[in-house]
């Protein structure tokens, strides 16, 4: 469905600022572009992954790791600077925007103010063609889809963030498109609708085998996907399912055991197979102190940790085993590549 | 006490306009450019009488000269009353306004700080349209009583002012939103532009237009300004409506005494509206675009 | 479906109208009042302006207010290209707009109908307000095709330059303020192509430039036609039309190639959004 | 006289007008709020909830239509301007207010005047709120050039400039990834601790509340569906805490031993798990343990299910009639 080879993306250029105009800006610009003195920054580093049809695919990394320029060059509105994108086996931009429909983060401001919330679809899609009966039909079910029927009507001003997000996803959807970019989609909306947002996106990947590529950096939204890739600095440092990316880690087992403050004389480096420990202590008045022991599976057991609290007389408010969290395993794999902070896992 | 945290602040906010300015040294070049242009323009034109007896009494029969002044108070105005309305305009689309109010100092200071960067621009280029008449295109120049022009000075730039602050409040008062606003738009881009004289004297235009002409501070300060400044310019003969009718006072008396009734009103009504102008858009929540 | 797309972006104009209406309403005015301070330069000189301008048929008023009137159109319609991309763009808008293969130019369209409508219109009003009112004195019988093969040479013409100069938005990075290409444009015409004096005011030496720019052929052909009711028997008409046919199919397609290639340049270096 | 409530709303209501609709849209449906001095508060609702519309009523930038109300014992109606003189708010986007001409430490200086913070303090301020807020390294960059995180910590440093008893923050962590949002948070609750600033702030982040905020006020559609501690919220939504323990051979005067303590309610189990009901699980788990560890007892797995805000937020949301 999806192929990019070797894929790399250097963005040169100026920092364009408001204030500056006249002939004073037109001379610079022309100086920086004609010397190679433009600042060059390399967004993405010779990235290659293949999607097929129907697959929900999540990009996860940090802010300024390159998720939307990658995204932007799959749907067409970038090249690359090297390698190739094929999209159904061209690699044409304007095949690319024909198959693609792309909702971008900041989409909302992208929105016509003085049009209310219905007439921004419409004037979306007549933008690809889209007209007449057909589209009024598809208007009302995209709407009510995500509960913004009684809304439609309200101008964008009069709209929270979290609604004028839920039209540019609307925009999205309208196009029925084979491939759809979702770019931090859930970024303003409420618990409700994200969850209602998540499971569109599967159910559209099942009925309509509607391939889905997700960029984000909320875990809840990465959980839906088939296969993940992980993205720090432009260079994909690890590309899987999760199960696959989480095997290395799945011999280590997280315990959060979570005292009063008052103890700070805790020390487990002596019980067996515990291989790292990081105290933190939480804020807010109920201040308890949280202990994340990472420990191997099989050495370590429980009860031993549980009998040195018992001798020690450490009144415990909570043990619980945690599941590794996205971001723990993205440091993980940021780790190995040797960049990232010092980590404790490994 | 207060007043010297008021001054400081006015201080910072000119300093930060300073520092933009210079900065980016925005397009000096340009309205360097454009005052040079336009001069070029009515010189042209200048040149188009230049055979015929051309006299338009009584401010002397030099044109560069009349136009040059009419330029000089042109773009006085043109910052004075064109500024503070698009200043609180971009205060409201930037979304500062709720951090300037959450300060203890008065309201009207973040407008008037950013003012500065309009004195920047705007005030070099009057002297600079004096300058190009001068020296490129022949204008000739009498300074009869300094003193006086230097009363007229200060007083058409506080009388714009006044009408620039009336203006600015309506972006609240009104509700008006996109930065063309009609209080603005009427004074500046209509009556001033029409009326005010700036490139022909007001004989030419026809009786109402010049009655509705007595209604601004350029009109007088023009004529003073060209009265006291054309050589060959005469100080006696009425022509201003107002001046025809009150024939008992000097043209340049009565002209200054007008010009500090409209100071004496515009300012303070100002700052009036202005202050209530915020208070309302307190109430209808539409202080800033961040709802 | 690039029709159906530019026409639903005139619509949007139309919206925004309804939206702001404000807006509109202070831009008709602006031009009766630009037209008025001309008129009135022009009424005070006119008695001491050498006798050159009889040439016209008219007197020095008509031919200042034809000028400014046509001039001003033109102007709209050359800074009409940037300055919509440019807003877009500052509104994140341009992006939505290019994620359809021919968006950008359904939208450059669509303002283009609605803008050069409505200013037709206000121009229309603007001459009749001269004439009947004003006593701005036209010929009494004027040749209609001339007219309108000049007017729509000019308009096409001003639309070409300024495609070329939105094209600078990309190559040039300019973002904001004004635009090099349609200003320096805009700076020579008003001082080279006659406007607001006839030619002959102009030193000898610098009368080639004026031969350089469109403005000056469509506004001498114009005053031809509308002062003097000449027709294409006129040599003058005639040739003007013929150079004014070409400047607008020459820069028509210098427009579109040069925007065209500026996006393409655009789509392999930083695109057209913002890279935030 | 001190106050113990910082902030006091009684039946504040707001409408808005729409343009083409006749009845006006209700931001604030009757809404009562009191807010102690020195605590987090927390707001948490939907989009479109009137989260932000309470925050501007509450910092005086926004007048409410009728109700009644107090910020540190002034008026909301009558002192609005003292009020506003005496608050910091952090606006959801953080550049609001951040110029991208002007380096951090300008930026800081033009707002440290702009508040009217003495001039011989000022330095010293702006260097203690560098410091606090680690941005020192970042103190002559453009703020363009800093990642998103320090954009936020820069909005917070300017609201902090002047010691206001109260601060709101909007929506503090919407556009940050993880590790700056973890990092804001944690920095909220120094501020609290440190300075004693009394943080009122919105999400709709479950955990952020749970995390930071000790009483949550839970909005939708303009109203609060309820308003308490996180405790007294989860109590109320099952009264007993519930602990499960999955262990191996379990022994009858175990069991015994367990139902013996008085506040053990019910005790059952089952192959290989233990599901106990009791009152205040917090105190009493190491008791358990040790009673279980006693008898011998292999332990694989503790877990004490109490119920999320999540699930506090569906329900009562389920309650108010969701969308």
């Amino acid at each position: 469905m999806i192929v990019l080879n070797k894929v790399s993306k250097q963005y040169k250029g100026i920092l364009v600022n408001k204030n500056d105009s006249g002939i004073y800006l037109w001379i610079k610009n022309f100086l920086k572009l004609t010397s190679n003195k433009a600042t060059s920054l390399w967004a993405i580093k010779n990235i290659s992954v293949s999607i097929d049809k129907g697959e929900i695919f999540g990009i996860y990394g940090a802010n300024g790791a390159g998720k939307t320029t990658l995204i932007k060059m799959i749907s067409g509105l970038l090249g690359t600077t090297s390698g190739t994108v094929e999209i159904l086996g061209r690699t044409d931009p304007k095949h690319m925007k024909d198959t693609v429909s792309y909702i971008s983060t900041n989409g909302w401001m992208g929105l016509e103010w003085p049009l209310t919330a219905r007439e921004n679809l419409i004037l979306y899609a007549n933008l690809f063609g889209i007209s007449g009966r057909r589209l009024d039909e598809k208007c009302n079910e995209i709407l009510k889809m995500l509960g913004m029927t009684e809304a439609q009507d309200k101008f964008i001003s009069q709209l929270s963030a979290g609604m004028r997000q839920k039209i540019t996803i609307a925009r999205g959807l309208i196009l029925d498109r084979p491939i759809i970019f979702y770019d931090e989609p859930s970024v303003s909306l409420d618990l409700q609708s994200s969850r209602n947002l998540r499971e569109l996106i599967q159910t559209d990947a099942v009925q309509n085998q509607r391939t889905a590529i997700i960029a984000s950096h909320n875990t809840e939204d990465l959980a839906i996907c088939n296969r993940l890739m992980f993205l720090s600095k432009g260079e994909m440092i690890a590309l899987g399912t999760l199960d696959e990316l989480k095997k290395p880690l799945n011999s280590i087992q997280i315990i959060e055991v979570n005292c009063p403050n008052a103890m700070q004389n805790i020390d487990l480096s002596s019980l067996s197979g515990v291989k790292s420990v990081i105290y933190t202590s939480v804020e807010g008045k109920r201040d308890y102190q949280s202990i994340k022991i990472y420990a191997q599976k099989g050495e370590f057991s429980l009860n031993a940790l549980l009998d040195y609290f018992v001798e020690s007389n450490i009144a415990v408010l909570e043990i619980k085993s945690k599941e590794i969290t996205l971001q723990e395993i993205y440091e993980y794999y940021l780790s190995l590549r040797g960049e990232g902070e010092r980590n404790e896992i490994v | 006490m207060k007043l010297y945290k008021e001054w400081d602040a006015l201080k910072m906010f000119s300093k930060r306009e300073l520092i933009i300015w210079l900065s980016y040294k925005m397009n000096a070049i340009m309205w360097v450019l454009d005052t040079l242009f336009t001069t070029i323009i009515f010189f042209m034109l200048s040149l188009v009488t230049r055979g015929s007896d051309i006299n338009f009494f009584p401010y002397g029969n030099n044109y560069v000269t009349f136009v040059v002044l009419g330029l000089f108070v042109h773009f006085i105005s043109f910052t004075n009353l064109g500024d503070p309305f698009p200043r609180v305009a971009r205060i409201y689309w930037g979304g500062t306004m709720d951090l300037y109010l959450l300060s203890p100092l008065s309201y009207f200071t973040p407008m008037l700080g950013i003012m500065f960067r309009g004195v920047i621009d705007d005030y070099p280029r009057s002297i600079l349209a004096l300058l190009f008449g001068w020296l490129l295109f022949g204008a000739v120049f009498t300074f009869q009583s300094p003193m006086i022009l230097l009363l007229l000075l200060i007083l058409i730039l506080i009388s714009t002012f006044g009408i620039g602050m009336i203006s600015a409040s309506s972006f609240y008062l009104f509700n008006f939103k996109q930065n063309t606003e009609p209080v603005k738009f009427i004074f500046q881009d209509v009556i001033i532009a029409l009326t005010a004289g700036y490139y022909y004297p007001i004989s030419v235009l026809p009786y109402p237009l010049q009655v509705l002409g007595s209604f601004i501070p350029h009109s007088y300060a023009l004529d003073a300004f060209r009265r006291l400044m054309i050589p060959g310019g005469d100080l006696l003969t009425p022509v201003l409506p107002l001046q025809i009718a009150m024939q008992n006072i000097s043209p340049i008396s009565l002209d200054i005494i007008v010009l500090v009734i409209m100071s004496l009103v515009s300012l303070p009504l100002g700052w009036f509206m202005y202050v209530k102008g915020i208070e309302k858009a307190r109430k209808d929540g539409t202080l800033t675009r961040w709802q | 479906m690039f029709l159906k797309s530019a026409l639903s972006f005139a619509r949007l104009e139309y919206r925004t109208l309804r939206f702001y209406p404000s807006s509109f309403f202070l831009a008709i005015v602006q031009s009766f009042v630009t037209t008025g301070m001309w008129f009135f330069v022009s009424l005070f000189l006119k008695d001491y302006a050498d006798k050159s301008l009889a040439s016209y048929g008219g007197d020095f008023v008509s031919y200042m207010v034809i000028g400014v009137v046509f001039f001003q159109n033109a102007a709209i319609i050359m800074t009409l290209p940037y300055q919509s991309i440019n807003t877009a763009y500052w509104d994140k808008r341009l992006e939505v707009y290019n994620s359809s293969s021919y968006g950008i130019w359904a939208f450059i369209t669509g303002r283009f109908i609605w803008t050069s409508l409505y200013q037709f219109l206000i121009q229309v009003g603007v001459l009749t307000f001269a004439v009947l009112i004003a006593g701005v004195n036209i010929n009494t019988s004027i040749p209609m095709i001339p007219l309108l093969l000049f007017y729509l040479s000019f308009i096409f013409t001003c639309l070409g330059f300024g495609l070329i100069g939105a094209s600078n938005i990309f190559n040039l990075e300019v973002k904001q303020g004004r635009e090099p290409f349609t200003w320096l444009v805009d700076v020579l015409a008003r001082i080279f192509s006659g406007i607001y004096y006839p030619l002959a005011v102009l030193p000898a030496s610098i009368h080639f430039v004026s031969r350089l720019i469109p403005h000056t052929y469509a506004l001498e052909g114009i005053r031809l036609v509308m002062l003097s009711g000449y027709g294409f028997e006129n040599r003058i008409v005639l040739n003007n039309t013929l150079i004014m046919l070409g400047f607008a199919i020459i820069s028509m397609i210098l427009g579109i190639y040069s925007l065209q290639s500026a996006l393409d340049k655009a789509y392999k270096g930083n695109g057209v959004g913002m890279v935030v | 006289m001190a106050i113990e409530k910082a902030i006091e709303l009684q039946n504040i209501f707001k409408r808005y007008k729409i343009k083409n609709s006749k009845s006006p849209f209700v931001a604030l449906d009757d809404v009562s709020l009191s807010i102690n001095k020195g605590e987090i508060f927390g707001l948490l609702g939907s989009n479109g909830a009137g989260k932000t519309t309470i925050i501007k009523i509450m910092a005086g930038l926004l007048e409410a239509d009728s109700g009644s109300g107090s910020v540190l014992g002034h008026d909301i109606y009558k002192e609005h301007k003292t009020i506003r003189s005496m608050v910091s708010l952090v606006a959801p986007t953080a550049d609001v207010g951040t110029d991208n001409n002007l380096t951090v430490r300008q930026n800081l200086e033009f707002w440290a005047v702009v508040y009217a913070l003495e001039a011989k303090q000022r330095v010293a301020r702006i260097n203690e709120m560098l410091d606090f807020l680690d941005l020192r390294q970042y103190e002559h960059h453009w703020p363009m050039s800093i990642s998103a995180g320090n954009r936020q910590k820069l909005a917070i440093a300017r609201s902090l400039l002047v010691e206001n008893p109260i601060i709101f923050l909007d929506e503090p962590t919407v556009k940050l990834d993880a590790k700056s949002a973890d990092a804001v948070r944690e920095l909220v609750g120094r501020i609290n601790r440190e300075f004693g600033i009394t943080v009122i702030l919105t999400t709709h982040y479950i955990f952020e509340a749970e995390e930071l905020c000790e009483r949550v006020a839970i909005m939708h559609k303009g109203k609060i569906i309820s308003c308490d501690t996180v405790a007294n919220l989860r109590k109320n939504l099952q009264k007993y805490d519930e602990l499960t323990i999955t262990c191996k051979d379990i022994s009858k005067e175990a069991i015994d031993g367990i139902k013996a303590f008085p506040y053990v309610i019910t005790c059952d189990y089952g192959a290989n798990t233990i599901r106990i009901q009791m009152t205040n699980l917090h105190e009493k788990l190491l008791e358990i343990i040790k009673a279980l560890r006693k008898h011998g007892i292999e332990i694989t797995e503790i877990a004490t299910n109490q119920p999320s805000l999540e699930d506090i937020y569906v329900e009562k949301i389920g309650a108010g009639g969701s969308q």
